[in-house]
């Protein structure tokens, strides 16, 4: 007798003199008393899998986040590869062919200078990925930290910590920033210096109401029991606790560095011309949209494409690292 | 008041009489002040310069033409001035204009607690001017003498040709002493602190939102002025400006080189030129453009016609000289035709020239930066010679873009190798350019520390020559030893603007010097 | 409370004392005067400190911040440079208005859209909405407003002419502005309440919730929303701040007389005083702003206690 | 009698990322109108599940309902639509959820919280008169000085208080039936009595139907008329409270109830041996077999079915079919000799490792009023000892606890370890050595644990601090290890806590103290979410380990008859202090306060036929407010011998050798 036709009588309660239905099982030997069996039951069934690789796991099985890892990848790519595709620099200028629609010869047409869009777009591209890459490490590192400190310390040292990032706020920026370019060349080291001034603020103040939030509660005690120092406090609790948030507000984070950059550069404090980043491109397809909309078009699309599969593959993130949330 | 917005009012009114007459135009930036005396920028010269008036206007061949006053006599030296004030002329609150009003309003421009930064276009002229300015010399030292309400004599230092012109300027206008008394630190900051003595008067003066002007029924001359009501918005962004002028609310809308290709053909179309020139300033004291070759191979290497055809392409002119093409020479003939074709660009001289240059520095070029303002023009510009001297010359240059200031100060410090900078004329003569590279009593770094005796004493002996012609001759030979002899700048363009105007209007006169905007004389079906 | 409030009140005192006195050292190393005239930069230095001396920038760095705070003491700002004559607290009170007035309304417009969407992910989470919602989050951010702005100008008021093109007249004014604005903070809003939402609905009080028969309207408003707010209000702070002391693009593509550009223009023009005015004005705000987000967060979360926070 | 529900054949499932959990496989039951039903059963068993899945409360993303009927009132609930579930929930059928300290929004306030429901289902009641009834409500579950406590939020609240908040919201609309999913562990005896009499008091008006889920055999013989067994995801057995504490036919309900402890009997506490199973893959034939010593041959291939004993009585064994051999004869044989409980230690003269001197802790409250919590406690632990600590929820035992630690920073007074201050400011190395040396078992097992961290990183969380292990290796084979002495599948150390029963994550917590091989542990409830069984392995391995490594443990807990079993010394707290401390059974035989001997009174035994007749000292009145304590004695309000003299503080005096106390009655 199969398994489910045995459920099948399981279905109903049974009554004592319907037993003789199982009769057919019972072998000789069935109803002698052999007792407990110890080592029936300690099989482990599934080998130890680390949280990382069984996030990545995860990851791997959620649709969007690994279309837009593919398609992060092509833009990385392309963004590597890109301005070599064609014959032309960026910087390489044809007055006779400014403002070409988008056409054979060049792919996404042509600025005013007549400069290649295409390949100018692959190498602002490079550029938009490094503000972005920065953004983000500022915002893990210095973010992450100062937010954890400050809530966790609590007290005196939260209320400077806190009153510190109130003064770098409400310094105005770009005093810092020209006084900055005084010192150092306009190019991507000073945006560089100048993001980490204050681009990390918001993440630290984020960080830290989520660390006030999560610093009474049981769990955290619990750690403290066992002697967890601060510093493993915040690396084993607070931040796998509010990960969700610091990968959602990096989806903020990025896009508003690589404009503040594009802001940078437009004003003169940022890249040199010829160089131009996605921003600077959106800038200025942006004067040009009304005619030329395509200038406007294939950077911000670039941008917008890189923006989605971000925010894809974060959300495929914040939900794999959330035990919580399984399909 | 959203509520009188609407041509609701405009209706009501203009049925009793006729139709109102109503100019829509918008303003660049903020008006940031209607001080005549202390103001500076030419949004607020456009503003002032419609509802003021000094002792001439421009007319709409930008020549000086009488104005508050009705005539002048000047004595045989040149030296002094006699104006005549016409009579009957009021202000907006009905007083009479005299000349005690201009006395008091040039001496104030002059006065060291009041002066602005525009005092010396006064000071640098009338006898007693500077030293007034400098505090050491009383109001009674000054050459402006009000012998009655009628009659203004003013001593002027060296015979000066175009100072009539200046008294069109803005700082030159009238005030009146006992208003602007009343107002006391309130003047001119709202529309009823200022008094009108031109064309028009402000009903509304909001200085991020712009200004209304209305015709002044006072003016002397307000028959001929056709327009009833102007209301100038202050405008950022030009492709609003845009959209307001397709959607009639605007009646005329300068164009973004990027616009410009697809309006081109439209006959609202039109171009304007001012006395403004680009140039590129080569610092003599920085290496490589210490060298002469080198410098002419820059000079020589980028061709104008290309950056403004191709890529300004609103109308300004390439230039061959530093002094704008527009400008008054002698005779009835233009500065620049007596001056023609001071540089042709030559790529094969260049190179030849680089060739020499190198050679006699040493064979490697150092690192050259060209420094910009962070303007779009500055930075194409400084974009397009970056990508000439490279196909050119096989230079690579780089960019240093910096905010304004910044690269006055980076220039004036004596901080940069090639500086892209610009100057507009205040008056209508080749001396508003020439006296900037005289470098007595010493060099200046903003004008490449330029120092040629010879170019000194040829400007310094147009300051005393009373014959015109020969005056020209000086100024003449002044720019060729700067421009062509010692190669010290590129010139680059004259800055023109390309515009949308509304086809019901006529004769917009826009002046290329001083106040741009003249409304007195505008037309409107 | 009030003891702590006491305190707080001291510090922001001591922090707008640490940021005027930065600033003011600051500006001063800026390049450039408040005089830089092309017309001026042919005077000699000499003849420019003369020019200098009138407004008194010819004395020692610490002579005028000494000036400066004690006039600051008293309320005065001081006059500004570029827009001469005028007084610097006319200056940002006359420009207020608009920026203030696009500010809240965007601000309330994003925050109530922003939210309904982050609830519609979070509660369709890995549907169509959800995705929905993330596409539009994403456009927010990754497309900066000024397009936005631009677009809604061609379209809405140019093409179709259903609001005004530009300027400052009418309340319709502010319509398309507000929305330019409002996209900013239509994203922000619904990602950070869609993660947190994601959060508290695997709370156990959610169960609780749910077995009293709430519906899910109710378990979302009366539950989830309160105990997703703390995020929200910490990032909410900073945009406020932004929002309301105006935007530059945004105020000059709709041609509205804010004062969004002054901050930047000053810098630009070296015009020291109303920089100075424009920080102090910009600080307060922003740490009152902080005070109460602060205040906020013990009220929304009991649980936190900063006003006494020991450990 | 009329059905009121009926599960039939339910199964469920939750999808993890390891597998498909079977955690309810194939239960059936009936609640009549007005009836008690009782489930019990091994912690892990699929209670909770059960009755989430009446209330349609399970998470919808991992749990599916592979088969089965759930028929309330007719309709079966599975089916039904949200808006119609809505309705019922509430209303008709209303729960108590197991886990009193995440139950709570910790945002509402707790009368807003339980006003909710009644506004939610009375259309016409305004919202002051709900909180009118809401403090009418925290009244009757004993909530003291209820109508000042409503504006307060869950934090504040202890974890009994939190208890009586969740089962005031699940009586507020008066239901039909009452899932109560261990309403009262975390409880003590004289309110769990409380709180019983109001169930009853509640089921006699109304009619109530009550499924009462429940470790407490005790419980169960006072208020169950029904009797559900669970193991191992099925019902195993199924009948009235006598029927089943008297003549039970399943060999797992023969364990269960020989491990109820007896407090006269010098014997180690009996325990089921062997770990229950993996649900991931059930066994083929019964669950149980494996350690069941009367297992026969078929339990290991075939499923038995219910065998139908009375009218009301039925089983799942196979020792019922006719072929089986007889029980009486089995048991006989087997009957296996419990060890011998191990001697008495002798701690007299053993040094205090632990000395608490007048120990403060003050919780500052809105404005500037003071929460005194603990205020002014003084006690000594020996090395080796286990003081027990017990006393009415919210008096301030996990308070005392945890200040000892220093997870709270005492307000005042000393604590000495080995002799060495540690209060006030302490060296990094001392912390350290403390904080190896002291373990803590937390209350809240769900709450104390990372919801982010895996079983094994949890446990292994304070080897890592202290770097015990040598390898990863070692790492792991030291938590499974620690896994199963607490009688966990080692295959847990790959889950996450909220993917396990309550009693699971107790023992997660347990294994967690143990990793750091400390000398003190303080076990704040180590055992209240456990079935008997596994109370029993806990309680002897905790003792066990004492034995072994001379461990010194401060025990707190409600259930008085295990704190008896285990204790050297008893302490009694009320109200912040502590009101007699004595070895246990001087305590037990002569409690000499007037709340000890409420306290004892109140504990329920294990036999119905006793429950059912017996008379208990109830305390009148409220736990009075600890921001604004009594003055003087502060159990005066309630005490039956009141005197005026209790106006003032009675002095901690040692009344007999060893046997401390406070109160004027004892001169
Ligand atoms: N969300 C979940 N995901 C996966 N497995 C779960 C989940 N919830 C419960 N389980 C498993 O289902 C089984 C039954 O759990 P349940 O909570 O019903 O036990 P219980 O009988 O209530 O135990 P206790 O008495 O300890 O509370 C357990 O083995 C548990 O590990
Ligand atoms: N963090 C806190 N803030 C304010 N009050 C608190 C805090 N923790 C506990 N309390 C209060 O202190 C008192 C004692 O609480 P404690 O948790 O020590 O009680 P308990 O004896 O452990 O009770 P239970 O047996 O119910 O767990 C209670 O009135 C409680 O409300
Ligand atoms: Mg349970
Ligand atoms: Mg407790």
């Amino acid at each position: 007798m199969t398994n489910s036709t045995l459920e099948k009588y399981e279905k109903t309660n049974i009554e004592k003199n319907e037993m003789n239905n199982f009769d057919h099982l019972f072998k000789e030997d069935s109803f002698k008393v052999v007792g407990a069996k110890k080592d029936s039951q300690d099989a482990i069934t599934r080998p130890y899998v680390g949280i990382f690789k069984e996030s990545w796991l995860r990851l791997t099985k959620n649709k969007g986040a690994v279309v837009s890892l593919v398609v992060l990848s092509i833009l990385i790519i392309l963004a590597l590869i890109g301005p070599y595709m064609n014959e032309y620099t960026y910087d390489e200028t044809n007055y006779e062919k400014a403002f070409q629609e988008p056409n054979s010869e060049h792919w996404f047409g042509t600025d005013k200078f007549g400069r290649d869009q295409w390949t100018r777009i692959w190498e602002g591209t490079r550029i938009s990925l490094y503000i972005a890459l920065l953004a983000t490490v500022l915002d893990l590192v210095i973010g992450v930290l100062y937010g954890s400190i400050s809530a966790l310390v609590g007290g005196k040292v939260d209320n400077v910590m806190q009153r510190i990032i109130e003064v770098l706020v409400g310094i105005p920026n770009l005093i810092l920033i020209i006084l900055l370019i005084m010192l150092l060349k306009p190019g991507i080291f000073t945006i560089t210096v100048a993001m980490v001034i204050t681009g990390w603020v918001n993440m630290a103040r984020l960080v830290r109401s989520q660390v006030f939030k999560l610093k009474n509660q049981e769990f955290i005690l619990a750690s403290k029991a066992l002697g967890a120092s601060n510093s493993r406090l915040i690396k084993e609790h607070f931040i796998p606790n509010t990960l969700g948030l610091i990968i959602v507000n990096m989806m903020f984070t990025i896009p508003s560095a690589i404009f503040t950059e594009a802001f940078l550069s437009f004003i003169g404090l940022g890249l040199q011309e010829p160089l131009a980043s996605l921003g600077v491109l959106i800038n200025d397809g942006f004067k040009a949209m009304r005619n030329n909309f395509y200038l406007l078009l294939y950077p911000a699309g670039v941008i917008v494409g890189l923006m989605v599969c971000f925010n894809l593959l974060a959300d495929g993130l914040r939900d794999a690292l959330d035990p919580k949330m399984r399909k | 008041n959203s509520s009188s917005t609407s041509s609701g009012d405009g209706k009501n009114q203009g049925e009793k009489t006729e139709a109102k007459k109503t100019l829509n135009l918008s303003l660049e930036n903020d008006i940031p002040d209607l001080n005549q005396v202390k103001t500076t920028d030419g949004i607020s010269f456009s503003v002032l310069n419609n509802i003021m008036e000094g002792l001439y206007r421009l007319d709409e061949n930008h020549e000086a033409v009488p104005a508050m006053a009705e005539s002048v006599d000047i004595s045989d030296d040149k030296l002094t001035y006699t104006f005549h004030i016409r009579e009957g002329v009021k202000w907006s609150n009905g007083e009479v204009v005299t000349a005690h009003d201009f006395r008091y309003s040039w001496l104030r421009a002059m006065h060291p607690d009041t002066a602005g930064s525009y005092s010396f276009i006064i000071a640098d002229y009338v006898k007693g001017g500077a030293e007034y300015l400098a505090g050491e010399a009383a109001d009674s030292d000054v050459g402006i003498v009000a012998e009655d309400d009628q009659t203004l004599v003013v001593t002027i230092n060296e015979p000066t040709p175009y100072f009539l012109g200046l008294t069109a300027f803005v700082t030159y206008f009238p005030l009146n002493e006992k208003f602007v008394t009343e107002a006391g630190d309130s003047f001119a900051l709202t529309a009823d602190k200022i008094l009108y003595n031109g064309p028009f008067t402000l009903t509304e003066y909001d200085q991020a939102a712009g200004v209304k002007l209305v015709k002044n029924d006072q003016y002397w001359d307000s028959y001929n002025v056709d327009i009833d009501e102007v209301s100038l918005k202050v405008i950022k962004e030009n492709s609003t400006a845009l959209n307001l002028f397709d959607a009639g609310e605007l009646d005329k809308v300068y164009l973004s080189s990027s616009d410009i290709l697809s309006y081109q053909d439209s006959e609202e179309y039109g171009t304007e030129s001012k006395f403004n020139s680009w140039f590129l300033q080569m610092n003599l004291t920085k290496a490589p453009f210490d060298n002469l070759n080198i410098r002419k191979a820059f000079q020589l290497a980028v061709d104008p016609e290309i950056l403004t055809s191709q890529i300004l392409n609103n109308g300004s002119t390439p230039a061959s000289g530093v002094v704008a093409a527009g400008m008054a020479g002698v005779d009835g003939q233009l500065f620049r035709e007596l001056n023609p074709n001071l540089v042709t660009p030559d790529i094969e001289k260049a190179k030849e020239y680089l060739a020499a240059g190198l050679a006699e520095i040493g064979g490697k070029l150092p690192e050259v930066t060209i420094l910009t303002a962070d303007d779009t023009i500055a930075k194409d510009t400084a974009t397009f010679l970056q990508s000439e001297f490279k196909k050119n010359l096989g230079v690579d240059v780089q960019i240093s873009t910096k905010p304004y200031s910044g690269r006055l100060q980076a220039m004036r410090d004596d901080d940069y190798q090639l500086g892209i900078n610009k100057w507009g004329a205040d008056y209508n003569d080749a001396s508003t350019y020439l006296d900037l590279w005289v470098s007595v009593p010493e060099a200046k770094p903003l004008r490449g520390n330029y120092s040629s005796e010879k170019y000194n004493d040829l400007v310094a002996k147009s300051k005393t020559e009373k014959d015109e012609a020969k005056r020209m001759e000086y100024l003449l030979e002044a720019e060729r030893v700067m421009v062509v002899e010692d190669s010290i700048l590129t010139p680059l363009y004259d800055e023109g603007k390309a515009f949308l105007l509304n086809t019901d209007v006529s004769n917009f006169t826009t002046h290329p010097y001083g106040a741009p905007l003249e409304l007195k004389y505008v037309k409107k079906n | 409370m009030k003891k702590f409030l006491a305190v707080r009140i001291f510090n922001i005192l001591v922090t707008l004392f640490v940021i005027a006195t930065v600033t003011f050292f600051l500006m001063k190393l800026l390049p450039g005067s408040p005089f830089d005239e092309e017309k001026l930069a042919d005077l000699s230095d000499e003849a420019r400190m003369e020019f200098y001396a009138r407004y008194g920038l010819d004395q020692p760095v610490y002579v005028q911040y000494a000036k400066y705070m004690g006039n600051l003491v008293q309320g005065d700002l001081g006059i500004s440079y570029y827009y001469k004559g005028q007084k610097v607290e006319s200056l940002i009170s006359g420009r207020i208005g608009p920026s203030a007035l696009l500010g809240v309304q965007a601000t309330i417009l994003g925050v109530s859209i922003g939210l309904i969407l982050g609830m519609i992910a979070a509660f369709r989470h890995n549907t169509a909405w959800d995705f929905f919602t993330m596409f539009i989050a994403v456009i927010g951010v990754a497309i900066p407003n000024f397009v936005f702005a631009a677009l809604l100008q061609y379209y809405v008021g140019l093409k179709w002419g259903i609001l005004p093109v530009a300027f400052w007249e009418s309340y319709d004014s502010s319509i398309l502005p507000t929305i330019a604005l409002s996209m900013m903070v239509i994203a922000l809003i619904a990602r950070f309440m869609r993660n947190e939402m994601l959060e508290v609905l695997q709370q156990d009080y959610i169960l609780t919730a749910r077995s009293k028969g709430l519906s899910q309207m109710k378990v979302i408003i009366r539950h989830t929303l309160r105990n997703s707010m703390i995020p929200i209000l910490t990032i909410l702070g900073p945009i406020v701040v932004s929002l309301l002391t105006g935007s530059l693009v945004i105020e000059n593509i709709f041609g509205i007389p804010g004062i969004g550009s002054l901050f930047v223009d000053s810098i630009k023009v070296n015009d020291y005083t109303t920089i100075m005015g424009l920080t102090i004005f910009y600080s307060t705000f922003y740490i009152l702003t902080v005070l109460v987000v602060d205040l906020l967060y013990g009220i929304v979360d009991p649980r936190i206690r900063i006003a006494g926070s020991k450990g | 009698m009329e059905t009121l529900l009926e599960v039939k054949d339910l199964n469920v499932s939750f999808r993890t990322q390891a597998g498909v959990v079977k955690a309810v496989r194939g239960v059936n039951f009936k609640v009549n109108k007005g009836e008690t039903l009782a489930i019990v059963g091994e912690s892990g068993s699929g209670k909770s599940v059960t009755s989430k899945a009446i209330m349609q409360l399970l998470p919808n993303q991992t749990a599916t309902y592979d088969s089965g009927e759930i028929i309330f009132d007719g309709q079966n609930i599975l089916e039904i639509n949200d808006k119609k579930m809505e309705a019922i929930r509430g209303s008709e059928i209303a729960m108590v959820f197991q886990d009193p300290m995440t139950a709570l929004n910790p945002t509402m306030t707790i009368g807003k919280q339980v006003a909710e429901s009644i506004l939610n289902h009375n259309k016409n009641v305004t919202k002051k008169e709900a909180l009118q009834r809401a403090v009418e409500i925290l009244e009757l579950v004993g909530i003291p000085e209820p109508a000042a406590r409503v504006n307060q939020y869950p934090h504040q609240f202890s974890g009994g208080m939190r208890q009586r908040v969740v089962i005031a919201i699940a009586i507020a609309c008066n239901p039909r039936l009452l899932i109560a999913d261990e309403p009262t562990t975390a409880l003590d005896v004289t309110i769990q009595a409380q709180i019983l009499d109001l169930l009853k008091d509640i089921q006699r008006k109304t009619g109530t139907s009550i499924i009462l889920i429940t470790h407490d055999l005790g419980v169960v013989a006072n208020m169950a008329d029904k009797v559900a067994v669970m193991y191992a995801g099925r019902i195993v057995e199924q009948g009235t409270v006598e029927e089943v504490f008297d003549s039970a036919e399943h060999p797992y309900t023969w364990g269960l109830l020989k491990s109820i402890p007896d407090l006269d009997a010098d014997e180690e506490l009996y325990s089921i041996p062997g770990t229950p199973p993996d649900l991931l893959s059930p066994p083929i034939g019964d669950a149980f077999a494996a350690r069941n010593e009367f297992a026969l041959a078929i339990d290991y291939e075939v499923q038995p079915p219910m065998f139908a004993v009375s009218e009301t009585h039925s089983a799942a064994t196979w020792l019922l079919h006719e072929k089986a051999p007889k029980l009486s004869t089995i048991v006989q044989e087997k009957e296996s000799v419990r060890a011998k409980r191990k001697g008495k230690k002798n701690l007299t003269l053993a040094q205090p490792i632990i000395q608490v001197r007048d120990l403060k802790k003050h919780f500052r409250m809105s404005g500037d009023s003071y929460l005194k919590a603990v205020d002014g406690v003084t006690f000594d632990i020996k090395k080796g000892e286990t003081l027990g600590l017990v006393g009415e929820s919210g008096c301030g035992k996990s308070t005392t606890g945890r200040t000892i630690l220093r997870l709270y920073e005492p307000t005042g007074g000393e604590v000495y370890f080995n002799g060495k201050p540690i209060h006030g400011d302490l060296k990094k190395s001392d912390e350290n050595t403390i904080r190896q040396k002291m373990q803590m078992i937390f209350q809240d097992p769900y709450a104390s644990l990372d919801p982010r961290k895996k079983v094994l990183d949890s446990v292994a969380e304070g080897i890592d601090i202290h770097k015990l292990a040598a390898s990863a290796k070692d790492r792991k084979d030291t938590v499974q290890n620690l896994l199963e002495i607490v009688g966990l599948n080692k295959s847990f150390m790959n889950r996450y806590p909220h993917e396990f029963s309550g009693g699971q994550r107790q023992r997660i917590g347990i294994a967690r103290a143990l990793a750091l091989n400390p000398e003190v542990i303080i076990a704040d409830e180590p055992i209240s979410a456990l079935d008997v069984s596994i109370q029993a392995q806990v309680v002897n391995l905790l003792k066990d380990l004492q034995h072994k490594q001379d461990l010194t443990y401060l025990f707190i807990a409600h259930d008085i008859s295990m704190v008896k079993y285990i204790s050297d010394r008893i302490g009694v707290m009320y109200l912040g202090s502590l009101v007699e401390l004595a070895p246990t059974d001087e305590l037990s035989k002569e409690p000499l306060h007037p709340y000890t001997q409420a306290l004892l009174s109140a504990v329920p035994t294990p036999n119905p036929k006793i429950e059912r007749g017996r008379e208990r000292i109830i305390l009148s009145g409220d736990l009075p407010n600890p921001i604004n304590p009594p003055v003087g004695c502060r159990f005066r309000t309630r005490c039956p011998y009141a005197m005026e003299k209790c106006g003032e503080t009675p002095i901690w005096k040692e009344a007999q050798p060893n046997h401390w106390v406070a109160c004027h009655l004892i001169e």
